[in-house]
C-alpha cells in the first residue's frame, strides 16, 4: 500500500464541501465500525462503510469517489439508524454519490446505467415504465440476456406492459429535470 | 360511504409487478370503510435514482405529488410502497427542517409544495388508524396450515427519526395486523435485512446472495410463507427465487404474499380478487381455509383431549414440590 | 472606539451563585466563546431577583436583561426559583404596558454542569436582542 | 472611602485576551478608588502581600480584586484583607476570567468588558458593611447514605474517628455492588471475602448504627443541625425475632419473584435472604410476589418460622435522627438492555448483562458458580463480551465512559477460563481503557496468557440461528465485518445514575449533572465536598468509579466529616436577612415565602407586629427581601442598595 502524505493529499475542500451538501459533521465519527457491521452490503464493498468514512475524515477524495462501495450502498438505512454518533451515514453515502457523478467519476457503471435508464423514463411519461427501463438498460448496458428467463414469466401473469403510457402532465415533470440542470448550468 | 378517507399513491410498481399489491390494499381497505381518492395524474416519486443526481431533485419529484395532495385539501397521503414513502418523508424532513433547501425544491416546481401533507405507509394506517380490533372483527376464515413470517424490509421504519413509526430494529406493526387475522406468525429475526433493494438488474448475483439469507432464516423460523409490504423486496424473494435456487444451489419453495392478501384471505374475499394467481411461488397449499367456526371447534377438541394429561402433569409436580 | 466595539449592545444578567453563576464559570472553564455584551451580576438565587431590578436596568440604560437560575426542583434554597418564576413571569407579562418589548427580558435556568448549554443561552438572547436593536439612544 | 483595586494577570489566562494595564489605568478614574494596580498572580503569596501592603500604605478601607470567579477565590481574598485588619467583607471579586477573557474573542471588547466588572465590583463595595458571624454548636453525629464501599468506609473512618454514625441503607443488605462480585480486577482477589470483614466492621462498630430498607423521607436544617426522617420500609418479617434460619425462604411456594439482587439471573422466593453473607441477615417479604399479598392466603412462611418473626401487617415506620453532617454515598444503576432491539436484548436469554454473569460465575450465585446459558442450562463454550453497551453512545444520551467496564470484562474473560478451560472468549472493544495501577497489565494477561480474542470494533447486530447466538460487527483493524457463532453473549451495559439520584439530590440541596450524577464543588480541588456545607459526596453516585477509587472518597468525605466536627462551634454566614423594625409594617409575607421556615412573627414592647429573622436557620436566599413590599427586610451583603449600585454601574455609564 502506498504511503498517504497527509500535509499534501488532505483534501480539506472535499470535507468541507460534504458536510455542506450532507449536513453531517464527519468528525464526529469515531469509527466504532457499528456501520460497517450492520451493512448488509460489506462482502461486495472495496471499502467498508466505516473506512470510506474514515478516508473522507482525511480528505479522501480521489479514493472515495473511484469506490464501488458507494454505489453498492443501497440506502437501507442500517447505519444511519445504528450509528452511536447520530450521523445520517446513509445522507453522506448519498451525498457522496452525487459528487461522483457530478464529478463524473462513477466505478459502477452499470448501476448508474440503470439509475438513468429508470430517470429517462421518468423524464419521459412522468412514471416508471418498467419495460422501458429494462430494454433502455439493456442497450446502454450491452448486458442483453441477463434476467432474459424473467420476461416471459412476468409477461405470463400480466404484469408487465410492453407499451408506454404518458401521464398528463409528463411535460411537468420534464419542466422540473430541465429546470434543475439549467440551475445546475448556471452555478457551474 | 367510507369512514375515513385518504389521498393514496399506489407508486410506479403498483401499476407494473405488483399489481397484487395494489388490488389487495383496495379490496381490504374497502373492507374495512376506508376510502382511497388517487391524486389526479401523479408522477413517479423519484424514488432511489434521483437521489444519486441531487437531494433537490429529487425531493422536488416527489413534492410534486404532495403538492397534488395539497389541492386536494388533504393532509394525510397514504402509499403502500415503502420506497415511495421514504421519497416523500425525505422531501418532507428536508423542506420543513430548511428554509433555504424548500425555496430551491420549490423553484424547480409549477405549484410550490407547503409542506402540509404527511406520509404514512399503509401498514401505519391500518395498524394505527384502523386498528386491530376493526381487523379482527372482519375475520371470517382461518389458514391453519399457515406459518407467516414479517418481512418488512429495510425502511419502513427506518431510520426513526424519518420513518417515525414502529420500532426501528424490532417493529412488530405487521405482526400485529396479522396476529389480529387470525394468522400464525414465526418468531422472525430478519424482519428488516436487505434483500438486495433494486440492484436486482444490474447486480442480480448480489441480490441472489441477499435474498437466500432471508429465505433461509424464514425457514429456520419454521415459517412457510413470507408476508411483504414492499414490491422490490416480493419481486427479490418471489419472481427471483428461481435465480437464488440455482446460484445457491438450495430448493426455496416459499410464496411471498402482501400483507394485505393475507389480510384478505382471513376477510373471505375470493384469493382471484386478491391477485392470488399473480405471485410466482403458488400460496395455493398452505392457504387452506376453513370459517372460524370450524376452527374454534378443532381447538376446543384438541383442548379437551390434552386437559386429562395436563392435570396429571401438575399432581406429579405438586408432589416433588412437598 | 472600534467598530466593533460600538455595535455592542448593554445586557445585564442576574444569576444564581449556585448554578447559573457556576455554569457561567463552566463554560468559561470549557472557553465556550461567547457574545461580549453581557454584565454579570452575581445572587444568591434567583429568588432574591426582584423585578424592579430588571425594569430599572431596562429603563435606565440596559439593552436587555437575562435571569438565570437552578433548574426547578434543583435549587440550592429548597424553592427560591419557584419564587422567581412566579415574579418573572408575571414580570414578562406587564413588560409591554411599560412600553418594553418582552423580547428584552428572558428569564432560563442553568445548571453549574451546564457549560455548553450556558453558551447556547447568552448566544440566542444575545442574538435576540440585537435584532430588537439598541433600546436607548446614546 | 479609598478603595484599591488589583487586576490579576494570571499569567496569560487573563492578561492574554485583556489589556490589563487598561484596566488598572481606567480603574484609577472611578470616583473613591484610591489605588488600582496589575500583579501577574494576585492568589500567590507575593500577590496577597501586594494587597496588605497597599492597605496599610495607601490607607485603603475597601477591597476589589479582578481576577477568576469569585467561587475561586473569594475565601483567599477575604482572609488576606482580614490579615491587614479589614472586615472580610469589605471585599469584592471581579469575574474578568471565567465571564470574561476566557469565553471572548475580541482583546478590545474584553477589555471594556473587564472595566465595567471592575466599575460594578468598585461600586458595590463602597456599599457594603461590616458583617460579623456568630457562633452555634454542632452536632457531631453523620450520616451516610448508603451502604455500599464507599459508604462502609466512610462510616467506619468516622466511627473509628469517634463519632457516631447512621447509616441508611435502602436494600435488605449492606454491601452494594460489590457484595454481589466475584472476584475484582486486577487482583482477581474474592470480592466478598475481602468486603465481608466490612461488612461484619459495620454490624459490630459501637458508634455506628445502621438503618437497612430503609430510605430518606426528608432533610432540614443546615450544617452542622439536620433533621433526617427516616422512613423504615415494611419487610413483614420482626428483625428482632427472625435469626436468619432461612427455613422460610426453603419452605415459600412462590419460586418466580424478582432477584433484585442477582438483577434477575435466576428466579428467588418471595420471602428471601439476599445473599449468605448479607448483613442484617434477616428475610424480606416482597409483596409484589408474596402469596399472602397477591392472593390473600397462603401464609406458610408464618407456619414455618421458629421464632414466629412473620408479620403480615407490618407498616412502614418513620423515625428521627439528628445529625450534622451528610455523606452521600448512593451508588450507581445499569443501563436497561432493552434499549438494544438489534441485540435481541431483553428477548434472547442467552443475551446477558455483565452483572448477571458476574452473579453465575459468584460460587453463592443462583448456579453455585456454574457457567450456564439459561436458555438451556448447558455450559457455554464460546462467550462474546461486548464493551461500551449505551457508553460512549450519544445517541442513547450517555456520552461518557463508564469507567470499570473495559476491566471487568477482562477479568471475566479470565474467570471464563479458569471455569471452562476448553472455551473461547471474544471481545468487542472500541478503546482497551486501563489506567490504574496494574491494569493494562491485567487486560494484556487476558489475551496473552488467557487467549481472550479482543477485537477492535463494535457489534451490529445479534440474532439466534439454531441453538447459537450469530454476534456480527466490525472488526475495524481487518477493516471488514466479522461473524461469531456465539453460545452466550455479555453485555457491558452502560453505568448509569442510581434510580431515584436526582429525587435525592434534591432533598440534599445538591446539584447533579444531566445524566444525574452528582456534582462536586471542584473537578479537581474539592472532589468531595458539594456546594451545600456539610454534605459530602463519596464513589459512585458522583460518576461511574471502580472500588479502588469509591473506598479511597469513602474515606476522603470522612476525613472532611472528621475536620469539620474537629471544632465544638460553627460559624455562620453573616449574609443572612434583616428586619429594619422600624419600616417594618407587620403584613408578614416574608414568613409566607420563606423556604425554612426561619422567619417568625414578634412583637414589640410598643405592641407593634414585626418580622423576625431567626439567625441559625437563615440561609441567605433572599426571597424575602424581593417579597418585602416596604424593603424593610434586607439581606446582608445583597441589598437592594448594592445589587442596584451594580445596575447602575453598567446602565448609567
Amino acid at each position: 500500500m502506498d504511503t498517504i502524505n497527509l500535509s499534501e493529499k488532505t483534501d480539506w475542500a472535499f470535507i468541507e464541501e460534504v458536510k455542506k451538501e450532507s449536513g453531517q459533521n464527519p468528525s464526529l465519527c469515531y469509527q466504532c465500525g457499528n456501520c460497517t457491521g450492520g451493512c448488509p452490503y460489506t462482502q461486495y464493498f472495496d471499502y467498508p462503510v466505516s473506512v470510506v468514512m474514515r478516508l473522507l475524515q482525511s480528505g479522501q477524495k480521489e479514493t472515495i469517489l473511484k469506490s464501488k462501495a458507494i454505489w453498492l450502498c443501497a440506502t437501507c438505512e442500517t447505519c444511519t439508524t445504528r450509528c452511536p454518533c447520530d450521523v445520517d451515514v446513509a445522507n453522506i453515502m448519498d451525498t457522496l454519490r452525487i459528487i461522483a457523478r457530478r464529478e463524473g467519476k462513477v466505478a459502477e457503471k452499470d448501476i448508474q446505467l440503470f439509475y438513468d435508464s429508470f430517470l429517462d423514463s421518468m423524464k419521459k411519461h412522468g412514471r416508471i415504465f418498467e419495460m422501458g427501463i429494462l430494454m433502455g438498460y439493456k442497450m446502454k448496458s450491452g448486458h442483453f440476456m441477463g434476467d432474459a428467463e424473467l420476461g416471459p414469466k412476468v409477461m405470463s401473469k400480466g404484469k408487465i406492459s410492453l407499451f408506454s403510457k404518458s401521464i398528463k402532465g409528463a411535460d411537468k415533470v420534464a419542466q422540473i429535470f430541465n429546470r434543475f440542470q439549467e440551475k445546475a448550468k448556471k452555478h457551474g | 360511504m367510507a369512514e375515513k378517507e385518504y389521498a393514496y399513491f399506489c407508486g410506479c410498481s403498483l401499476e407494473g409487478t405488483a399489481k397484487e399489491y395494489d388490488e389487495s390494499i383496495r379490496a381490504v381497505m374497502k373492507a374495512l370503510g376506508v376510502g382511497l381518492v388517487e391524486p389526479d395524474d401523479w408522477s413517479c416519486c423519484g424514488s432511489t435514482p434521483a437521489h444519486t443526481v441531487s437531494h433537490v431533485l429529487a425531493a422536488a419529484l416527489a413534492a410534486r405529488n404532495l403538492s397534488l395532495v395539497e389541492k386536494m385539501n388533504k393532509d394525510v397521503l397514504t402509499t403502500p410502497c415503502p420506497s415511495c414513502l421514504m421519497a416523500f418523508k425525505k422531501a418532507q424532513h428536508g423542506m420543513t427542517g430548511s428554509e433555504e433547501f424548500k425555496v430551491e425544491v420549490n423553484e424547480l416546481l409549477d405549484e410550490p409544495y407547503n409542506c402540509g401533507v404527511e406520509s404514512k405507509s399503509s401498514l401505519q394506517i391500518i395498524y394505527e388508524d384502523i386498528g386491530l380490533d376493526a381487523i379482527a372483527a372482519k375475520v371470517t376464515h382461518m389458514m391453519p396450515d399457515l406459518k407467516v413470517a414479517p418481512y418488512y424490509g429495510c425502511i419502513l421504519s427506518r431510520p426513526p427519526e424519518i420513518a417515525n413509526f414502529d420500532d426501528p430494529e424490532n417493529p412488530v406493526s405487521m405482526d400485529n395486523v396479522l396476529m389480529a387475522a387470525g394468522v400464525e406468525v414465526a418468531d422472525f429475526a430478519f424482519k428488516l435485512e436487505c434483500c438486495g433493494a433494486a440492484f436486482g438488474v444490474p447486480k442480480r448475483e448480489m441480490v441472489n446472495q441477499l435474498s437466500y439469507k432471508v429465505l433461509e432464516m424464514a425457514v429456520d423460523a419454521g415459517a412457510n410463507c413470507i408476508a411483504v409490504a414492499c414490491p422490490l423486496c416480493q419481486q427479490n424473494l418471489d419472481l427471483r427465487q428461481g435465480q437464488v435456487n440455482s446460484t445457491m444451489g438450495s430448493r426455496f419453495n416459499i410464496p411471498i404474499i402482501y400483507f394485505t392478501q393475507l389480510m384478505g384471505l382471513a376477510f373471505g374475499m375470493s384469493p382471484k380478487e386478491l391477485g392470488m394467481d399473480k405471485v410466482f411461488v403458488s400460496a395455493d397449499k398452505i392457504t387452506r381455509r376453513i370459517t372460524k367456526a370450524e376452527y374454534e371447534k378443532i381447538k376446543e377438541e384438541e383442548a379437551a383431549a390434552k386437559k386429562p394429561q395436563k392435570a396429571k402433569k401438575e399432581a406429579a409436580a405438586e408432589e416433588t414440590n412437598n | 472606539m472600534s467598530e466593533v466595539a460600538s455595535k455592542e449592545l448593554r445586557i445585564v444578567g442576574f444569576l444564581c451563585n449556585w448554578c447559573s453563576y457556576g455554569g457561567a464559570d463552566t463554560a468559561g472553564v470549557g472557553r465556550f466563546k461567547q457574545p461580549t455584551d453581557l454584565r454579570i451580576i452575581r445572587v444568591p438565587c434567583s429568588g432574591r431577583v426582584d423585578p424592579m431590578f430588571v425594569v430599572r436596568a431596562l429603563i435606565t440604560g440596559a439593552d436587555g436583561v437575562l435571569v438565570s437560575g437552578c433548574h426547578p426542583r434543583d435549587c440550592h434554597y429548597t424553592d427560591g426559583n419557584f419564587y422567581a418564576r412566579r415574579r418573572l413571569e408575571m414580570l414578562k407579562r406587564l413588560l409591554p404596558f411599560l412600553g418594553i418589548d418582552g423580547k428584552r427580558f428572558h428569564y432560563t435556568w442553568v445548571s453549574a454542569s451546564e457549560g455548553q448549554r450556558w453558551q447556547q443561552v447568552v448566544t440566542d438572547f444575545t442574538k435576540q436582542v440585537h435584532t430588537l436593536g439598541p433600546m436607548h439612544q446614546k | 472611602m479609598r478603595v484599591g483595586v488589583f487586576i490579576c494577570h494570571c499569567g496569560s489566562n487573563i492578561a492574554g485576551t485583556v489589556d490589563v494595564a487598561k484596566v488598572a489605568e481606567e480603574a484609577r478614574k472611578m470616583p473613591g478608588v484610591a489605588y488600582a494596580t496589575a500583579y501577574m498572580y494576585t492568589c500567590s503569596e507575593p500577590g496577597q502581600k501586594e494587597i496588605t501592603d497597599a492597605i496599610e500604605r495607601d490607607k485603603l478601607d475597601r477591597v476589589v480584586v479582578a481576577a477568576c470567579s469569585p467561587r475561586m477565590h473569594e475565601n483567599t481574598f477575604r482572609r488576606t484583607v482580614m490579615k491587614a485588619g479589614l472586615n472580610r467583607y469589605f471585599f469584592e471579586q471581579a469575574n474578568i476570567r471565567e465571564h470574561v477573557s476566557w469565553i471572548g474573542l475580541d482583546k478590545e471588547l474584553n477589555t471594556k468588558k473587564a472595566i465595567d466588572e471592575v466599575r460594578m465590583a468598585v461600586e458595590k463595595v463602597k456599599r457594603n458593611k461590616p458583617l460579623f458571624s456568630t457562633s452555634f454548636k454542632v452536632n457531631k453525629r453523620v450520616l451516610v447514605l448508603g451502604g455500599g464501599v464507599a459508604g462502609m468506609q466512610a462510616a467506619i473512618d468516622c466511627a473509628d474517628g469517634g463519632l457516631e454514625v447512621i447509616m441508611v441503607e435502602k436494600s435488605p443488605s449492606i454491601g452494594g455492588m460489590m457484595a454481589r462480585l466475584d472476584k475484582t480486577f486486577p487482583t482477581v482477589d474474592c470480592s466478598i471475602c475481602i468486603l465481608g470483614p466490612k461488612m461484619v466492621d459495620v454490624a459490630q462498630h459501637d458508634l455506628i448504627k445502621l438503618h437497612a430498607y430503609s430510605e430518606i423521607a426528608e432533610i432540614k436544617g443546615y450544617v452542622g443541625n439536620y433533621q433526617i426522617k427516616i422512613r423504615k420500609k415494611p419487610t413483614y418479617v420482626d428483625w428482632t425475632k427472625c435469626t436468619g434460619c432461612g427455613l422460610c425462604m426453603e419452605k415459600c411456594p412462590t419460586k418466580n419473584a424478582y432477584d433484585h439482587f442477582n438483577f434477575g439471573a435466576a428466579p428467588t422466593r418471595a420471602i428471601n435472604i439476599p445473599f449468605p453473607q448479607a448483613i442484617p441477615k434477616k428475610a424480606t417479604i416482597d409483596p409484589e410476589f408474596c402469596r399472602q399479598f397477591v392472593k390473600g392466603k397462603c401464609g406458610v412462611c408464618a407456619k414455618v418460622c421458629p421464632t414466629g418473626a412473620i408479620n403480615y401487617e407490618m407498616q412502614e415506620e418513620i423515625i428521627t435522627e439528628d445529625v450534622g453532617a451528610i455523606i452521600t454515598a448512593t451508588g450507581y444503576g445499569l443501563m436497561g438492555i432493552e434499549n438494544f432491539k438489534e441485540y435481541g436484548a431483553g428477548r434472547y436469554p442467552d443475551v446477558i448483562t455483565g452483572i448477571q454473569y458476574e452473579r453465575f460465575l459468584n460460587a453463592s450465585g443462583p448456579t453455585s458458580g456454574h457457567i450456564i446459558r439459561p436458555s438451556d442450562h448447558e455450559e457455554p463454550k464460546t462467550i462474546v463480551f461486548i464493551s461500551c453497551v449505551g457508553s460512549r453512545d450519544k445517541s442513547l444520551g450517555v456520552p461518557y465512559c463508564s469507567n470499570f467496564c473495559c476491566m471487568y470484562i477482562a477479568k471475566q474473560a479470565i474467570l471464563t477460563k479458569d471455569h471452562i478451560p476448553d472455551s473461547q472468549s471474544y471481545v468487542f472493544y472500541m478503546d482497551i481503557r486501563s489506567p490504574g495501577k496494574g491494569y493494562d497489565e491485567f487486560t494484556r494477561r487476558a489475551q496473552e496468557e488467557y487467549g481472550a480474542k479482543y477485537i477492535r470494533g463494535r457489534v451490529s447486530r445479534i440474532y439466534p440461528k439454531g441453538k447459537k447466538m450469530v454476534v456480527r460487527g466490525a472488526d475495524t483493524l481487518l477493516g471488514t465485518q466479522v461473524e461469531i457463532e456465539a453460545d452466550l453473549v455479555v453485555l457491558g451495559n452502560a453505568v448509569v445514575s442510581a434510580e431515584g439520584a436526582a429525587q435525592m439530590a434534591e432533598k440534599l440541596h445538591i446539584s447533579y449533572d444531566t445524566h444525574g450524577f452528582y456534582v462536586e464543588s471542584h473537578p479537581k480541588l474539592r472532589p468531595v465536598e458539594t456546594n451545600t456545607s456539610g454534605v459530602y459526596l463519596a464513589g459512585a453516585c458522583q460518576g461511574p468509579k471502580d472500588i479502588p477509587a469509591s473506598v479511597g472518597q469513602g474515606s476522603a468525605a470522612a476525613a472532611k466529616v472528621l475536620a469539620l466536627f474537629s471544632k465544638d462551634m460553627l460559624e455562620s454566614d453573616p449574609a443572612i436577612a434583616n428586619v429594619n423594625i422600624n419600616t417594618c409594617v407587620g403584613c408578614l409575607k416574608c414568613v409566607k415565602t420563606c423556604p425554612f421556615q426561619a422567619i417568625v412573627e414578634d412583637t414589640l414592647r410598643n405592641g407593634k407586629k414585626v418580622a423576625k429573622v431567626i439567625e441559625t436557620v437563615c440561609a441567605g436566599c433572599g426571597v424575602c427581601t424581593s417579597t418585602c413590599p416596604c424593603g424593610a427586610i434586607q439581606l446582608q451583603h445583597f441589598t437592594d442598595n448594592q445589587l442596584l449600585a451594580e445596575v447602575n454601574a453598567i446602565c448609567q455609564k
